[in-house]
């Protein structure tokens, strides 16, 4: 899990220095290349860099962040803030007891929301991302933690409840297996469905064929 | 051969009058009862601030027979797993029930069919008990769990009320001394006064009740939509489920017919033997006049040429009525008369308020849940009635003892009335105490 | 004439439905001929002009016990109890019993034509509107000539109401 | 026998009399179930002990969608979602694009928008409030509350064209300026409004079935209630004050002044009264908001095409069913990279097992009805 972001990370890697070089410039590629649809109207790859002197993701160091890299040191890969907002990236393996200590010490006790994103280019391509609120602190964080395909993540379903149907949900659409829920099965789609959907490489028009001929007796659902 | 064909014309010589009014009940209850759904939709919508039905008809008044017509042409769909037998025999059974029971009632004193039965309102109250069987088999039959759990609780529910009903029907009997529709009126006539104003709480006591036995709102659990789809009635469709509407709503007439026969002086006007209030004789025609000028009055505002023939036929119609209601006592010919047609008057009239009320009712309350209807039965109504029967009994002997009639029977009576509502109220009280509890140890249950 | 014809046709209707409710396999059906078999016992009543123990028969036979019973056989698992083997025991016994019970009754109608005046007194008929009035009957024959019997029975049945009262209090 | 159909096999080893574990499914096509929903109890005689959500049957893939069509080409997809709440659900969407292209709506935009959401709260609260008093048996309700639903829909129309699925809003503020009447109409609605809450509280607040089949049904604890991550009014009953619109203000709530009820044992009736003043805050809020309506422009300089600088956002806005949350992930391209929707309905029905529990089946229906949810939503 040491090896972080190989290269396409939409933010400065480096947790110190401040002018990073060209950090918009890098992600484009990746979701270009991701979306094989070929419905994308415009060529991003070329024309993105619109020189923005204003470094949208800077790496952020608060008490907070002082805090749990006290506490977990090694475990918390990155700190960036991006348009306000806290982004930390932690180990994905220490996912539930990073999700414990921020509820606990931290008092982030509402997940917000639970989803994953999907980095095909990445060596790790899923992201799952986890978003906090504080009541005490009036205050919203964002976690992230990055998993290959296939990679078991901890489940914060012990931490959260809430977490329960949003990591099925998580794994309906992008197939992360999360070790210690309850039950993981599929929640929106059709129990027997092949692939999932919301993965870059499953076409927006791409479906369980079989199943929609086996189940609703038609040729296609398109 | 020959006996048989003299036993069947005996047969038919004694009993030609009840065949033929047992015909024209089956005839004709269904279009009354269209009629009493289409006034309910129409009452619903007036309390819903829209119009309900407007279509067939001017302001929908053919609507109950295009509903009838929908209801019979519609496809007959049995369930594959249904038990064939019992789901032909169970809206047949509510249906006879039902109507069975129509036969004991008097609709003033002219029209009665089976008269003078000894047992008379017995026999209407315990031949339309019967009716829970077409509900129950029926729900049974279904093989689904909607309807299951429908009958289950209609059964539960009609057994708990009929005790509270029997009971509150006693107290009026107490006062009237015999079963006997005619003796039960004649009994008001006599007293002066309505048992529903010497006995209040019975009274109260059997309009509860019989709203929970016609399964009507707020005690329409065995039918809620919300919760069971349709209750017993979920897998009934087409000309099946209208003979569970038609029971339905038989019953509710039958209910509101022994309320008004025991409680509201049957046929007899309000006073009945105030001489000085004759005048109310004279409501009636006037009643049926202003409705029938109403009509004329809409007449030109309808938009199509038969509209305004049907508007105008109503009208006369209710003109048509108003004459014979005021003949009676205008034509010395017809004075004979004037007991059966204004007593028939009365007694719809009386009915129509009562079954009014119900609808009120309807479109008010939210539903209960099942336990608190349970629970309002036993540990309510049901001691509130048995409380009230032996109240009413003291009060009874009291008066006797004073020789107490009539209106001054208040004075006894009146007292045990308000001792049962205090008891009953200090039932409650001591309910709602124990009811915090319970509520507390609801949320230990979650697992 | 018409009263023989209304008594053989309720008569037929009870007999059969009395065998059919011992013989179907489906406890339902057999609940429904029951109350059949009770409806037409009923109509007899009737028929004898004693119409307080028709509506007797009704309210508490038909309206209040069977409803219990379709009630709880509702609960049951039918299925099983299609599968179990019916007359499976008390075929003998049972067999026996109605024998028993048929030589009685066929003795007593025998021994009532040879012997008048011993065995069941036939009552001579009766204008219909010379009979007392029905219930009036029944309450004066309750509440006079039986008063203890009917007393005891009273508070029997109220010891079993508390009773079962109690027993289902106790279990929750 | 008929519950021998859809029993577990075990249940065949039962007694004759044996009190069986009766699987009872509800929806997807039962009239209480709002929607598609499908749930699957489990009873002991009408008691539940168990109970499972199948969801899923309106499953449209909003999300995939979203990344297959440009910024504002979503917008109108969003809509769907909560379709009775269709202002609120575009306000979240414009408001978190913004937040990623780092502009803002001019204050016109700003406040027209607020009025607008408000009257959706409102609608959608009397759409609720109208289908949980009809699951409860109260027919009447629902059509006072259609009644007065439809005068806010007519704004809508007037102001949009659209009576549901609005798409009032555009990234950067607003397509449409207000009407001349606009706030001749929200007056005149605000200020019949009133009496009509009054005639809804005077048909069920103190009736007493009312009460005794929504007191104490469905408890929801406030740490519970965190726990499953509910919110809106089904948090707010639990008794924790906290609304978006004072805890993050956005659009124009900073300016008005407000209340936030809130409840104090979370059981049905909490909520029902927490929706009850809800709908008298939104009224005042729109009448506050009609006081003073800044003039100036209604859009913001955001270009045709709309390239936000890679990064992500998550914005989150009070829609009348809780915390209705976007989180867009743009890569610099006209489409966006990701979009992920936080529908407060699917959150909050993931209380319902919680809250069912030892309830009865009429019961679930009220529990149903007062979690306030929509199908489009949960789904997506």
């Amino acid at each position: 899990m040491a090896d972080e972001p190989k290269e396409k990370q939409p933010s400065p890697v480096p947790a110190g220095d401040k002018p990073a070089s060209s950090p918009a410039a890098i992600p484009p590629p990746k979701p270009a290349a991701a979306a094989p649809t070929g419905v994308t109207p415009p060529r991003p790859a070329v024309p993105v860099p619109p020189k923005p002197p204003v470094q949208l993701q800077t790496p952020l160091n608060n008490e907070l962040v002082g805090r749990i890299r006290a506490k977990f040191g090694p475990v918390l890969v990155e700190a960036i803030e991006d348009r306000k907002q806290a982004i930390l990236t932690v180990e994905c393996g220490k996912l539930a007891e990073v999700a414990q200590y921020l509820r606990d010490e931290e008092k982030f006790d509402l997940l917000s929301d639970l989803t994953a994103v999907d980095w095909p280019k990445r060596e790790k391509r899923l992201d799952v991302v986890l978003n906090l609120y504080s009541f005490a602190k009036n205050e919203r964080l964002r976690v992230k933690a990055r998993a290959a395909d296939g990679e078991q993540v901890p489940s914060v379903a012990g931490v959260w409840p809430t977490a329960n149907w949003l990591e099925r949900e998580a794994f309906d659409m992008f197939g992360i297996v999360f070790t210690g829920h309850p039950n993981l099965t599929r929640i929106l789609l059709p129990d027997e469905w092949q692939g999932y959907p919301l993965r870059k490489d499953y076409d927006i028009i791409e479906q369980d064929t079989s199943w929609v001929k086996d189940n609703l007796g038609i040729e296609s659902g398109q | 051969m020959q006996a048989v064909t003299q036993a069947t014309l005996e047969f038919v010589k004694q009993y030609w009058a009840p065949l033929v009014c047992g015909l024209v009940i089956v005839g004709v209850l269904p279009l009354i009862v269209g009629y009493v759904v289409l006034v309910e939709r129409k009452i619903m919508a007036d309390m819903q601030a829209r119009l309900g039905p407007m279509r067939v008809g001017p302001h929908g008044l053919l609507q109950p027979i295009a509903d009838a017509v929908k209801l019979l042409i519609k496809e007959d769909i049995i369930p594959e797993d249904a038990d064939k037998l019992v789901f032909w025999l169970a809206p047949v059974l509510s249906v006879a029930a039902a109507l069975l029971a129509i036969a004991g009632l008097a609709i003033g004193p002219a029209f009665q069919i089976a008269k003078d039965v000894n047992i008379g309102i017995l026999f209407v109250v315990g031949v339309s008990a019967m009716g829970i069987f077409g509900i129950v088999l029926g729900g049974w039959a279904s093989n689904s769990h909607y309807s299951l759990i429908g009958a289950l609780r209609s059964s539960a529910q009609l057994v708990s009320y009929e005790t509270a009903a029997g009971m509150a029907l006693v107290c009026g009997l107490l006062f009237a001394g015999s079963l006997n529709i005619t003796s039960i009126v004649q009994a008001q006539y006599d007293q002066g006064v309505w048992f529903g104003l010497l006995a209040p709480v019975a009274f109260f006591t059997y309009l509860v009740a019989s709203i929970a036995e016609t399964n009507r709102a707020p005690f329409d659990l065995p039918e809620a939509e919300s919760e069971l789809v349709a209750g017993y009635m979920t897998e009934f469709s087409g000309f099946r489920w209208s003979l569970y509407f038609l029971a339905e709503y038989t019953n509710m007439i039958v209910v509101a017919s022994v309320a008004t026969t025991l409680f509201l002086g049957g046929w007899l006007r309000p006073f009945p033997r105030t001489t000085w209030l004759s005048f109310i004789d004279f409501f009636p025609p006037l009643l049926m006049v202003g409705i029938g000028v109403y009509c004329l009055m809409r007449t030109p505002k309808q938009p199509v040429r038969v509209q305004q023939t049907f508007m105008l036929a109503v009208a006369g119609l209710c003109f048509a009525v108003a004459l014979v209601l005021v003949a009676p006592m205008l034509v010395p010919a017809v004075k004979p008369l004037h007991d059966g047609i204004l007593g028939a008057f009365w007694f719809i009239f009386k009915v129509s308020l009562y079954i009014y009320f119900f609808m009120w009712l309807r479109f008010t309350l939210p539903r209960y849940r099942f336990d608190q209807l349970m629970r309002l039965g036993w540990h309510f109504l049901i001691p509130l009635s048995i409380i009230n029967v032996l109240l009413i009994g003291i009060a009874m002997i009291v008066g006797t003892y004073f020789h107490l009639q009539g209106w001054s029977l208040l004075l006894t009576t009146s007292p045990a009335s308000i001792i049962a509502l205090i008891i009953a109220l200090f039932i409650l009280a001591t309910e709602q105490k124990s009811e915090p509890q319970k509520s507390s140890a609801a949320p230990d249950s979650y697992a | 004439m018409l009263d023989q014809v209304i008594f053989y046709f309720f008569a037929a209707i009870a007999v059969i439905s009395a065998i059919l409710t011992v013989t179907r396999r489906n406890v339902v059906h057999s609940a429904i001929f029951l109350i059949t078999a009770l409806l037409a016992t009923a109509g007899i009543f009737l028929q004898l002009r004693a119409e307080f123990l028709f509506i007797v028969q009704i309210i508490l036979y038909v309206g209040g016990i069977m409803v219990l019973f379709v009630f709880v056989i509702m609960l049951v698992n039918l299925d099983v109890a299609v599968r179990q083997l019916r007359f499976a025991r008390q075929k003998w016994v049972a067999l026996l019993i109605s024998l028993a019970l048929a030589a009685q009754v066929g003795l007593m109608l025998w021994s009532t034509g040879k012997m008048p005046g011993q065995g069941v007194p036939v009552l001579a008929a009766v204008p219909a509107d010379k009979l007392p009035l029905n219930s009036e009957a029944v309450a004066k024959s309750l509440f006079e000539t039986y008063l203890l019997p009917f007393e005891i029975a009273s508070v029997l049945l109220l010891v079993a109401m508390i009773g079962a009262v109690v027993m289902a209090k106790k279990r929750t | 026998m008929a519950m021998d159909t859809t029993t577990d096999s075990r249940d065949k080893q039962q007694t004759l009399l044996g009190a069986d574990e009766l699987v009872l499914n509800m929806g997807p096509q039962h009239p209480s179930t709002h929607g598609v929903l499908r749930v699957k109890l489990k009873l002991d005689g009408e008691r539940v002990i168990g109970s499972e959500c199948m969801i899923g049957y309106l499953h449209r893939g909003v999300e995939k969608i979203a990344e297959h069509r440009t910024y504002q080409q979503f917008a109108p997809y969003v809509d769907r979602m909560d379709y009775v709440a269709a202002v609120s659900n575009g306000l979240g969407y414009c408001e978190a694009i913004e937040k990623l292209l780092m502009v803002e709506a001019p204050p016109r935009a700003k406040v027209i928008r607020t009025i607008l959401t408000e009257l959706q709260r409102i609608a959608s609260h009397l759409l609720w409030l109208g289908t949980h008093a009809l699951d409860i048996g109260a027919l009447t309700p629902l059509f006072y509350c259609f009644r007065e639903r439809e005068e806010i829909l007519k704004i809508f129309e007037k102001y949009c064209g659209a009576r549901l699925t609005t798409h009032a809003f555009r990234i950067g503020g607003l397509q449409y300026d207000a009407y001349d009447t606009l706030e001749k109409d929200v007056e005149r609605f605000c200020k019949a409004f009133e009496p009509r809450i009054k005639d809804y509280e005077d048909l069920l607040t103190q009736n007493r079935i009312w009460l005794g089949r929504t007191k104490g049904v469905g408890i929801l604890t406030a740490a519970d209630a965190i726990a499953l991550g509910a919110t809106g009014p089904v948090l707010r009953a639990s008794g924790v004050k906290w609304d978006i619109r004072k805890a993050m203000p956005y659009a124009a709530y900073d300016q008005y002044k407000f209340e936030i009820p809130v409840g104090s044992t979370g059981d049905t009736y909490d909520r029902y009264m927490v929706r009850m003043e809800e709908m008298r805050q939104s009224r005042l809020i729109c009448l506050q908001a009609i006081e003073n309506i800044p003039t100036g422009p209604i859009l913001a300089k955001v270009g045709k095409v709309l390239k936000p600088p890679p990064g992500e956002v998550y914005h989150a806005i009070e829609a009348p069913k809780g915390e209705l949350g976007y989180y867009v992930i743009s890569d610099g391209t006209v489409q966006p990279y990701r979009v992920r929707i936080r529908p407060p309905s699917f959150v909050n029905l993931q209380a319902f097992d919680k809250m069912a529990r030892g309830h009865l089946v009429a019961d679930v229906v009220a529990i149903i009805g007062t979690l306030d949810i929509v199908l489009g939503e949960v789904d997506r």
